[in-house]
Parts: C-alpha cells; structure tokens; sequence
C-alpha cells in the first residue's frame, strides 16, 4: 500500500518538476535543450519507478568489480 | 523564472521531508545512562545494569535542599547479548536508553575471567558509545558497584570517573579507559591492565553507608583476566609504562630504621631500551625521578647531604623491588603488560618477524635491567622535624 | 561549452585539494593499500610525484589547446569517437560522485544520523546542490577559497589539540619494507585520484594567468599530501596502527578523543562541519563536470536547464551504486578503485597525447 | 586583479554609457510665448487648483511701465527675502534704466539674487515653481527668469538618534538635498569632488545627486550608477529607499548590496575610499554604492578610536553576528539530534531544566523567537514611555513567567536573550540575520547540524554569487585580498594603512609610505 503513496508522490514530483523546467525551454525554443531535458526527466522517473517498486537497477560497477577480482 | 524553480523545489522537497525527523529526539524522552555494568548470569545470559540519571531529581535538589531522593537509578536487565541486553532494558524504562554521556564501564571478575572483547565490542562499534569511557573490573558482581551509593557526588557514576581521574595521585591504580584497552586489543603482542572496584563497608559503623574504592589491578592475558596484582606490583607496571606521575614512595627513615618516611614523587619518567645478545632479550628499564622529603617519622635530621644521598639509595632499591615482582610476575603469567613488543619491534626490525611468532616464549625468557635515577630536592617547609624534646633530650611519645 | 568564467589559481588549488582531502579524510583508505604498515606517511609524500607523473599527460593536452576542457579537445582530436570519450568521461564522474555521495551517507547514517534513512539525506542535499551549480563555476572556485581557512584550519587544530594525546613512537621503525612497495602505495594514492581529471576541466578557467599553471598543479598536489601527512600522523600517533586499520572511520575515532582538561571536549562538530561542507563543495565540483560534459556531448551552449532533471537520475544512481558497507570497503581497498582509475587516468590521456602528437595537432600553441 | 575583474565586467557597459545620459522621456517642449497674458494662461492653465499659488502682477518703471508678474508657491520662498531681494529693486525702478532688452537688464543689473536663470520653455518655468524658485515673467520677451529664492521649514542640523556616536561629528544629514551636498562639501574641499543632479519620478520629480571623488572612484562604477537611476521610470521617490530598489543587484536577495548613512562624515569616509553616494531630496539617509558584506562590521568610531579597542570590537561585531544567525539553531540542533556534543554537566543541567516542559524544543524555539520579535517590533513603535513599559512587562513575561509556569525550559530563554541581544550589535544585518535565524531554525529541525551546515553553505553560496556594482559582494575577504584584510581582521592605525580598498578603486594609493609616529631623535633637554 505504501509503494502506491510513494508513486503518487514520485508523480506529484515529477509533475512539478517538468512544470517547473519545461515551460520556460517551450517558450526561449530551446528545442536541444527541451529534447535533453526530457529524457532525462524520462530516465529519472524510470529509474526513481524502479527503485519504488524494488526492482535492483543492474549495476555495472558490480560487474566491473568482480572481472578485476577474478583477474588478481 | 528558474529563480521560481529554485525556490519551488526545495519548498516542496522539504514540505514532503517535514515527518522525517528520524533521528530526532527530545532530551526528556532520553534516559541519560551514566555508567553500565555487565555481568554474565548463570544461565550464559549478559546481564547489564544501567545507572540512568533522573533529571527532575537533580532540578528538584538545586531550588530545595537535597532530599532523600537519588539522582540515578539503576536498571537490570537480561540478553542473549550485550545490545540485546540493553534493548530489553526499555522494555522496563519508559525513555530510550542514551549512551554517549557514559562515562563508566564495570565488567564482573568472573566475566573477565572469560574475556571481554566480545562484550566491549558493542562499546567500540556503536556510534553512540564513546571510547574515553573509564574501564572497570570488580571481584563482585558488576550490578554491585552501578548500584552502590556515594557520599560526595549526586551522580555515583561521576564519583567513580573522578575516582580514575586521580588515581594519578597515589599511582597505585592504573587509569584505564576503553581506547587503551581497544589499542592493545587490536595489536598482536599487547596485554592489558585495568583497575579494580570494590565496594568497602565498615562494621562498626552504619552497615547501610558503604563506599567505594580502586582496589588492585587486573591483568588479562589478550582479553582474558589472569589475576590481580596489589598496589606495589601495579606501580612497578606504571613505572615501565612511565605512568607514575605523583605519590609516595615509603622508605625507612635513615638513622631511625624503625618508623618510615615518605618521598613524595614530583616528576617520574621512564624509558625502556632493548638489547638483542645473543639471541636472548634483555630489557634496560631506566627510570628517573625527581621527589622531594614529603613527610619524614622518627625525628632524625634528614637535610644533610649522606641522608639524601641514603634516601636516594633507599628509592632505587625500593623502585627496583616493585617493577621486579611486577615483571617476574607477569613473566610468570605470560602477559606482556609492559609493551615491551613494540619497544623491540622498533629497535629491531629484521628479528622482530622471527621474534613475533613466539612473542610469549620471547617475553618469558627477557631479562631485566633497571636503572632508577632518583634525585631528591627538596623538603617542605622544615629543615629539621618540630618535636617537642623532654629534658633528656628525648623525643616525646 | 565551457563556461566564461576566470578561476584565480589560488582557487583551482583550494578546489581540488579539498575536494581530494575530504573522503581520504574520513575513510582513510591510505591504509588498506601499500605497504601497509607505519610507513605508509611516506608514501603519501611519494604520491606528490605520482600525482605530477599521472598529471603530465593533462598538461601537455592543455598546453596544446589552452581553451579547450577535456571533452572538448577529445573532439577536436577524434571527431565523432571524442563524444564516445567524453560519454565515458561523463559516466566516470557519475560513478565517481555517485560514490561520493554513497560514502558521504554512509559515513551520516553511521556516525551521526543513524536512523535517518539515506533517501532522506540525499534529498536533503540536492536543493542546495542545484543551487550552487546553477550559479557556476566562479561561485564553486570562491566558495572553495571560503572553505580552504575553514578545512585547513579545522585539520590542524584537531592536530594541536590531539598532541597531548599522540605516541610519536609509532612511526619507528622507519621504513620497514622496501622503498618499492612505499612508491607503489604513493602511486595507489595518486591513483584514486579522479581530481587530476578535474583539473583538466578547469585548467582552462585560469586564462589570463596561464604561466601558473605549473605552479597550480604542483601546490594543489603538495597540500594534498601536505593535510594528507597532519591527518596520517594524527590518526597514527593517537589510534596506532593496529587500531586504525581495523577502524571505519579512523579519523572521526581520532577526533573524538580530544580531550583537554575535561574542558575542550566532544568537539567532533569540527570534523563534522568539515566533512559536510566540503563534502558539499566535491558534490557541486563533480555536478559541475558532468552537466559541462552533458550539454558538450549533445552540443548546447548553458549547461543550467539540465541540472535538475540530471539530479533526478543522480539519486537513484546513488542509492544504487553500492549496496552496503563492505561492498564500499571492497571497491575501496586497493586495487579495485585503482585499476578502473587507471583507464580514465593513464590509458585514454596518454592515448589522446598520442594522438595529438602523431598528428600535430595543437602546435602552434606549445 | 580585482579591479580587472570590475574591468571585465563593466566593459559593456561602458561602451553603452558613452551616449548621452537620461534623455527627457517628456515630449516636445512648449515655448514660452512673447505675449505676457499668454504665458500667464499657460501657467494658470498647468496649475488648474492650486489655491497656493501666488501670481503677482507688477509694472517695472513708471514713464513707460513694462508689464511684468512673479509666480511662486507660498510656503516655498522666502518671503524676506523675495520682498527685498527681487520686488524691491524692480518696483523701484526707474525708466531710463529699461535700455535695450528688459530681461537681459533686469537679470545682470537689478535683481539682487545670486542664483537667476533665463528659462525658455514652460515644462523648466513649471519645474522651478515647483521646486519654490520665483519665476519672472516680462512683457515681450519669450523667456522667463528663475529666480533661486528658495526658503521653506526645514529641520536644522541635528545629531541623527539612528547612529548615535561618543566620539565624532554629532552633526547628521536633513530633509534638503542642498544643505546636505552642502555638509559634504564642508568635510571634501576638493574640486575632484563631483556633484551631479537628476530627478527621477514622474509625480515628485524628486532631484537627486550622485556624488563622488573623481580620480578615486571607478568611473565605471559612476557610469553604472547613472544609468540604473536613469532607468528608473515611476511615480514616486519619496525616500531613497524607492531608489535602493530600483538600483539594486540582487532584488531578491536577502541581502543588502547598497548601504546607507545618515552621517556626513561616514558618507565621506565611504566617497574617500572610492564609494559613489546618491543623496536623495527629501531624506537625510544617503545611499552608498557598492556595498559590501564587511561594511555592516566596520563602524566610523571605529575609525576614531584607536586601534587595539576599535579591532576587538570588530571581532565582537562577528561573533556577535554569527551568535544572532546561528546560535539558536545550533541550539535545537544539539539538544535535539546530537546530544553527545554537549559536555556531561551542561547536558544535566539542560536536561533538568528541560524536565517537564510541554513543547518540543524546536516549537519551543519558535515561539521564543517570534514572541522576542514581537516584543522589538511593539517596543520599537511605539512613544518612549510606553515602549518601555512593553520591554519590562515582556521580559518579565518572556523571562521570569514562562519558565516558572514550566511553559519552556530556562536554557531557551537564555539563547533568545543571547540572540536578541547580538542582533543590535550588528544594525545593517538586523533583517538579514532574523530571517537567516528562522530558516535555519527549521533546517535545523529537520536534521541537526547537517541541516544547518547545509544552510550556512546555501548562504555562503548565495552571498559569493552576489555583487554590489561589478564588486564581489564578500570581497576582500572572498576573493582574498591580503591587504584588504588590513581593515577587516583588524583595524591598523591610520599611518599603517597605505592604501585604500582595491576592490573599490584603482587609485589605491592613500598614503606613498607608512608614517609611523616617533618620538624626535634628540629629546630638548
């Protein structure tokens, strides 16, 4: 039940943020920079999403980690 | 616009942030613990007792004259382990338990007796525990002493760290805190020594006034308790350890060999310096010392330079006797108490891996050779001692 | 890309010294790597001329194409393979203040704020994150030159009010082992140094006093090693070796033990006002480089409308990069931080130099 | 390198200010006309109800009178002095004085009045009404004579009760633009020393002048100055705060980055050093450009008493300054998140005294703090008498009451105090540090220090991203100048300070060496 209230605040969010950073990009046609922030906001929320919902986000640090371990 | 933006965003992060004040506390929802003892029940179990302070006590007793009622109180409970222990004690306090204003840890003999790393090492590892906290050993049980009362200060807590704090001015007890005993837990060769607590009652007055008192020393062999050394064999440790810093050194009054007169010690260093012949470690322990003529009983003139020379005499062999009993003993023991693995580790840094491996059978076979420098300077306010003569010429009884 | 903006050298030093200074400060990781043992003071006076060894090919770059930032002239050399370089430059310092920011909740949520949950700490920090950034870089080099009496002064009162406490006698014997594995630990030293990267970025901010660029490189790197020795000789003197290496967070332990005259005591709020302050700064430095390496790669003029939208991927990055304290510890330990660092610190600089010089590029400037 | 930076920075603007400054927004100007009735439609005309306005209509000369009318408004000329000065001589004139243009005569050989100036246009005739000047009108001629009689109730010269001093000129600005360029001048015999007049708003046409020291103050600075005020387009200027407004750098920042004054002598230290100062008609506070963060700490006794005193209360203004910003959030930050900080005995004693208290400590906190700004506001508008009699039932309230109800804890109490106190020592951050406090307060609540570490930084950032006309606003102090901290860290005496701030001019040279006094080599005896 609280997953549900943490997306709802995730949205509130994010709808605040691209009010806040997109109109004003719209508005001086910023169209690179409008594009980038977009999805970037796109990616954030997706990745902030996953992180709600408990799905572990593939790490390539990890990844990285163990090649070097098993090479020394 | 962004400047909006920039004041929106943070108005909002912290509107949504406003029920997140996790780690917040308020100072009476907080039983301030003063000192914890731990003990090992029967049954395997840690038994802990916490001297919580009471701070309405302590408000009451500034406005109105200092009543009947105690600024602690102390609370016991039981775990499977020592953090457990402690959380089981809100089960009977109705604040959380805070721990970084503790200033005294008290561990029973027969908790020593099996080692007290496991139990120190919520001590060290939680961050609301502080490592300056004074280390105690008692003979009795450690509830004991948390319980116990004390005549000079409200809190008794406050009384036994002030009790560590001037254990300088005998040097008779060591001054032992947790960071001292964790330094020489997390090195190899070290052993350690904390002081003794014990609670004295006189018969023949009030049973119910009792007191306490520093009383011996406590060796553990790494962790574990081994035995009590008595107040000489504890100054013979400090003065290796060059943590003499004051007392008395009693000596027998030249020229009156039956009363004693005691040396006052001013300023006490030492060194240790080791020596690799043959194969075999032998230990230099040069100690110096500068004291004055602190009180002298049996009338005879001391201000005159053969009996200064004497006492000078007198001290060295006095010095010499205590840190021999202390090392034989501790030779006896196993316990390298005096550090003397890293003096050698520093002196000679190719043996000392060959020297490590068997640091124990190394310690036992050292030899030692103690150089006391004592120097007397001066004697108070008295040249010669004030006692009435009788016609004869006699000293008065 | 890069920003008009004049950085004084005084400044540059201050910003990478206390950026570098505050994670080694707090979690010593001088101890895990070579040589190990009481002489590891020594090889932190080695890492200066590692640190200047490692810098060399930077230099040269710069001095090649002196307006130019790193992902700039990547591109002026490799065409469309220089964005390949910059992306991975970029998801460097991603990676690198993601870690930051994983060990500075680490270090709050251990030792000061235990309950409060790490979401929390980071949404704390990154309103003020995205205001220092958005008013750029001048602001982050003064705000570093506002810090530097704070951060130094901090660093050696906690000396002077240890001395009491400290053995000096643990430094002996004097080195112990070979010279070789004391140079190898000052290399490791220099190696976790992702501030040479910075100050690739920044070199250019210098302008009008280009000539001091040399200077720049070798004080920054000489305080580094300069607070690096007060620190070491500080944690040493007071913990001891055995004690520090088994430790968290020596230094903090460190700190809390001053006591003078049961009068000046508890005063780990200096080391606490340190580690969040320039904690703070190092955020800001490493959310600078990679907003000037974003609006590069896709090509626009002011970095400042991608701030916040990089911040909302930044905090499940985060949270994310590492997943408890000994996996932190690991990738901490000597050689794992060291062999990643290698690529961005020595194979693609010395790849690009290569470049530049078979091809002649940039040699009008030299 | 600081002065390059101002360099760098106004470089634009130079190129823009090289065109001619504040052109007359208003459109074309109607000429007077030669006809005398004419003209005197005009001016009834432009004051449709101005019951105050005096037309007196006279003939000069008796053989062949010329017509002639006087405007002013009453209550702005000096009676006395119109009547002797300007009526008399012309009333008696006689005929065959009036050779030649009537004006031209009236202007160089009757008028005894120092200040008279021939006006073609309707809009100045209006404007010198306006400003209590006596306007001539003749017959025949197209143009009209300002006569400068000025003379309305004025306050005199009074020590200011703002910026009360023990030692230094008791003597403050007024109400009159004149006699306030005036006290300057008194202070700055220098020709260097440039006055240069503007009105701004439409309704008050209030005038104004900007004064500086040419040679020492940047001109850049000057240019900058002239061209924010020439923007100002509004209604009214009624005190030079509209102008600060208008002129600011940061408008919402929390911040001042334009000083003020009500003294002469601070004024002209701040002109001396390479300041530029707006006197505004109509006020007696004088504004100061640029500002800087250090000037709120430096006092002009300092600059009068000597150096060891005068360096230590520097010291105290800081403390004083961080205690009133900080103090209480630490406070709640300590008691409530990071109780280990504390010594032993200080925690028991505030725990104990904490005992039992109702509130949290942060609504604690607040509730303190908002009644202590309460009880300043009260205290301050209200008469003398009764102020006072609202500071002592409010400490005794605040101070003796809530603790004994056991409504907050004695510690709090103490900090407001504490608080309140520091925040007088330094005047020009009253605001700043109150709001700073409460944010802080807040921060505070959330996360303890971590909050207000983050706050300070979030200030700092703020207070390093500021400028006050082209200078960084925390200069010298960020960026560092070293001898700049010569009147900052400490205050050198006078014969050791050789050179004037260079963040503020380029001239920085005040005295060539340092004139250590000593006493004579051969003592006379």
């Amino acid at each position: 039940m609280k997953v549900f209230l943490y997306i709802l605040v995730l949205i509130l969010i994010f709808t605040l943020l691209s009010l806040s950073q997109i109109p004003p990009l719209i508005k001086n046609r910023q169209r690179k920079e409008l594009i980038l922030v977009i999805s970037l906001l796109s990616i954030g929320f997706i990745l902030n999403f996953l992180l709600i919902i408990g799905i572990k986000l593939p790490n390539p640090i990890k990844i990285l980690t163990t090649v070097i371990h098993s090479l020394l | 616009m962004r400047r909006k933006i920039t004041l929106i965003i943070p108005t909002i992060l912290l509107l949504l942030l406003l029920p997140g004040c996790w780690n917040r506390r308020e100072l009476n929802t907080m039983a301030i613990v003063e000192a914890v003892g731990v003990d090992r029940a029967n049954d395997g179990q840690i038994v802990v007792s916490l001297q919580i302070l009471k701070p309405s006590a302590i408000k009451s007793s500034t406005s109105e004259k200092a009543s009947g009622t105690k600024s602690v109180w102390v609370v016991t409970s039981k775990g499977e382990t020592v953090f457990d222990a402690i959380r089981n004690a809100s089960l009977q306090t109705d604040r959380k338990a805070y721990f970084s204003h503790n200033t005294v840890y008290v561990l029973s003999e027969e908790l020593a007796r099996n080692g007290i790393s496991d139990e120190l090492d919520l001590f060290s590892r939680d961050s609301e525990f502080r490592k300056l906290t004074y280390v105690f050993i008692t003979r009795r049980k450690a509830e004991d002493i948390i319980r116990s009362d004390y005549e000079q200060e409200k809190i008794p807590a406050q009384a036994i760290e002030k009790l560590a704090k001037v254990t300088y001015a005998a040097s008779k007890v060591p001054k032992v805190q947790l960071i001292d005993l964790l330094k020489n837990f997390a090195s190899k060769t070290n052993d350690s020594i904390v002081p003794g607590i014990d609670i004295i009652q006189e018969d023949n007055k009030n049973p119910n006034e009792e007191s306490l008192k520093l009383d011996g020393t406590a060796i553990l062999k790494r962790d574990r308790m081994v035995g009590w050394f008595n107040e000489k064999e504890t100054r013979g440790v400090l003065w290796v350890l060059g943590k003499v810093k004051s007392g008395i050194i009693d000596i027998a009054t030249p020229g009156n060999e039956s009363k004693k007169s005691g040396i006052e010690i001013i300023r006490a260093d030492s060194n240790v310096v080791p020596e690799l012949v043959d194969g075999n470690l032998i230990m230099t322990i040069n100690v110096r010392l500068d004291g004055n003529l602190g009180e002298e009983m049996g009338s005879s003139d001391l201000v005159k330079p053969e009996s200064f020379d004497e006492i000078e005499k007198q001290i060295d062999t006095d010095i010499k006797e205590e840190i021999s009993s202390a090392v034989s003993k501790a030779q006896n023991w196993d316990v390298d108490i005096f550090k003397f693995a890293p003096d050698v580790h520093r002196k000679y840094p190719r043996e000392w891996p060959e020297l490590e491996r068997n640091w124990r059978e190394e310690f036992r076979k050292i030899q030692i050779n103690i150089i006391v420098d004592a120097k007397l300077h001066w004697s108070g306010y008295l040249k010669k001692p004030v006692q009435p003569k009788n016609t004869e010429g006699e000293v008065a009884q | 890309m890069l920003e008009n903006a004049k950085i004084t050298p005084k400044q540059l030093i201050f910003l990478v010294a206390i950026s570098r200074l505050v994670v080694s400060i707090t979690f010593f990781p001088v101890f895990t790597g070579p040589p190990g043992n009481q002489d590891v003071w020594i090889s932190e006076i080695f890492s200066l001329p590692a640190s200047l060894l490692l810098t060399v090919p930077f230099y040269l770059l710069w001095k090649r194409f002196p307006d130019q930032s790193l992902f700039e002239y990547a591109e002026t050399l490799l065409g469309k393979a220089g964005k390949a370089v910059s992306l991975l430059y970029v998801l460097y310092f991603c990676h690198g203040l993601s870690l930051f920011l994983y060990e500075w909740s680490a270090f709050l949520t251990t030792a000061v704020m235990p309950e409060t949950p790490v979401l929390f700490i980071l949404l704390f920090l990154f309103p003020f994150c995205a205001y220092a950034v958005l008013k750029g870089i001048e602001v982050i080099s003064r705000f570093a030159e506002f810090l530097a009496p704070i951060v130094f002064g901090g660093i050696l009162v906690i000396f002077l009010l240890l001395a009491k406490d400290m053995d000096f006698n643990v430094f002996m014997p004097f080195m112990e082992k070979n010279i070789i594995s004391i140079g190898m630990g000052g290399f490791a030293i220099a190696l976790k140094t992702s501030e040479i990267v910075v100050l690739a970025m920044l070199l250019p901010h210098l302008k009008s006093e280009k000539e001091k660029a040399k200077l720049v490189l070798i004080s920054s790197y000489s305080l580094i090693a300069l607070l690096w020795l007060i620190t070491t000789v500080t944690v040493l003197a007071t913990l001891g070796l055995d004690l520090a290496k088994m430790l968290q967070f020596p230094y903090f332990s460190a700190v809390r033990l001053v006591n003078i005259g049961d009068f000046i005591e508890r005063i780990e709020s200096i080391h606490l006002s340190i580690w969040i302050l320039s904690g703070y700064l190092k955020a800001i430095l490493y959310l600078y480089v990679i907003l000037i390496g974003l609006s590069h790669l896709v090509g626009i003029k002011d970095y400042r409308p991608l701030v916040i939208s990089t911040l909302t991927i930044l905090l499940p990055i985060c949270l994310s990069v590492q997943s408890n304290i000994s996996d932190l510890n690991d990738f901490l330990s000597y050689p794992i931080s060291v062999w990643i660092n290698i690529i961005f610190i020595i194979v693609i600089p010395y790849l690009l130099l290569a470049i530049a010089f078979f091809r002649k590029q940039g040699e009008k400037n030299i | 390198m600081l002065t390059k930076i101002i360099r760098k920075s106004t470089r634009k603007k130079r190129r823009q200010s090289s065109e001619p400054l504040c052109q007359n927004p208003s459109g074309n100007p109607t000429t007077l006309s030669k006809k005398l009735e004419d003209n005197r439609q005009a001016i009834l005309n432009t004051f449709p109800k101005a019951d105050d306005l005096v037309i007196r209509e006279f003939t000069i000369g008796s053989e062949a009178p010329v017509q002639a009318f006087a405007v002013m408004i009453f209550g702005l000329f000096n009676e006395d002095s119109v009547n002797e000065n300007l009526f008399k001589p012309l009333l008696s004139v006689h005929n065959n004085q009036l050779t030649g243009s009537t004006l031209e005569i009236i202007k160089e050989s009757i008028l005894s009045v120092s200040s008279v100036q021939e006006v073609q246009t309707l809009e100045d005739t209006v404007t010198g009404i306006l400003s209590g000047d006596t306007v001539l009108f003749i017959d025949g001629a197209d143009r009209a004579l300002i006569a400068s009689i000025r003379g309305f109730a004025a306050r005199s010269v009074e020590e200011p009760s703002t910026e009360s001093v023990i030692r230094g000129p008791r003597e403050g600005f007024v109400e009159s633009l004149g006699t306030n360029i005036s006290l300057i001048r008194r202070k700055i015999k220098n020709p260097n020393l440039m006055v240069e007049k503007m009105t701004v708003g439409r309704q008050t046409k209030t005038s104004l002048a900007i004064v500086h020291i040419q040679g020492i103050a940047n001109d850049e600075v000057v240019q900058e100055v002239k061209k924010r005020i020439c923007r100002i387009e509004t209604d009214s200027v009624l005190e030079s705060g509209y102008i600060e407004s208008f002129i600011e750098d940061a408008p919402y920042s929390l911040f001042p980055t334009v000083g003020n004054s009500e003294k002469p002598d601070i004024v002209s230290a701040k002109l001396l050093e390479g300041r530029v100062a707006i006197l505004t008609d109509g006020t007696p506070l004088v504004l100061t450009v640029p500002y800087l963060f250090i000037e709120a700490f430096q006092n002009s006794e300092d600059y009068y008493s000597r150096p060891y005193l005068a360096t230590f209360i520097r010291w105290l203004r800081w403390l004083a300054f961080f205690i009133s910003t900080f103090v209480p959030a630490l406070y709640v930050a300590i008691t409530t998140y990071h109780q280990e900080l504390l010594p032993t005995s200080l925690l028991i004693s505030i725990a104990s005294a904490n005992e039992g208290s109702p509130f949290p400590t942060i609504v604690e906190a607040l509730l303190m703090q908002i009644a202590y700004e309460i009880l300043r506001e009260a205290g301050l508008r209200l008469p003398k008498a009764v102020g006072q009699a609202v500071s002592i039932v409010g400490a005794l309230v605040i101070g003796e009451a809530a603790v004994s109800a056991g409504l907050v804890g004695a510690p709090m109490v103490v900090v407001v105090a504490l608080t309140g106190i520091s925040s007088f020592v330094v005047p020009a951050f009253t605001d700043v540090t109150t709001i700073a406090r409460f944010v802080l307060l807040i921060l505070s609540s959330f996360s303890g220090l971590y909050g207000v570490m983050l706050g300070f930084a979030g200030f700092v950032i703020h207070q390093l991203s500021l400028r006050s006309f082209g200078v960084p606003y925390m200069s010298p102090l960020v960026p560092l100048n070293g001898s700049g901290l010569n009147d900052v860290i400490i205050r050198k005496p006078w014969w050791a300070m050789t050179s004037r701030p260079h963040s503020l001019s380029r001239n920085t040279t005040r005295q060539v060496d340092s004139l250590a006094p000593s006493p004579p080599e051969n003592p006379g005896n």
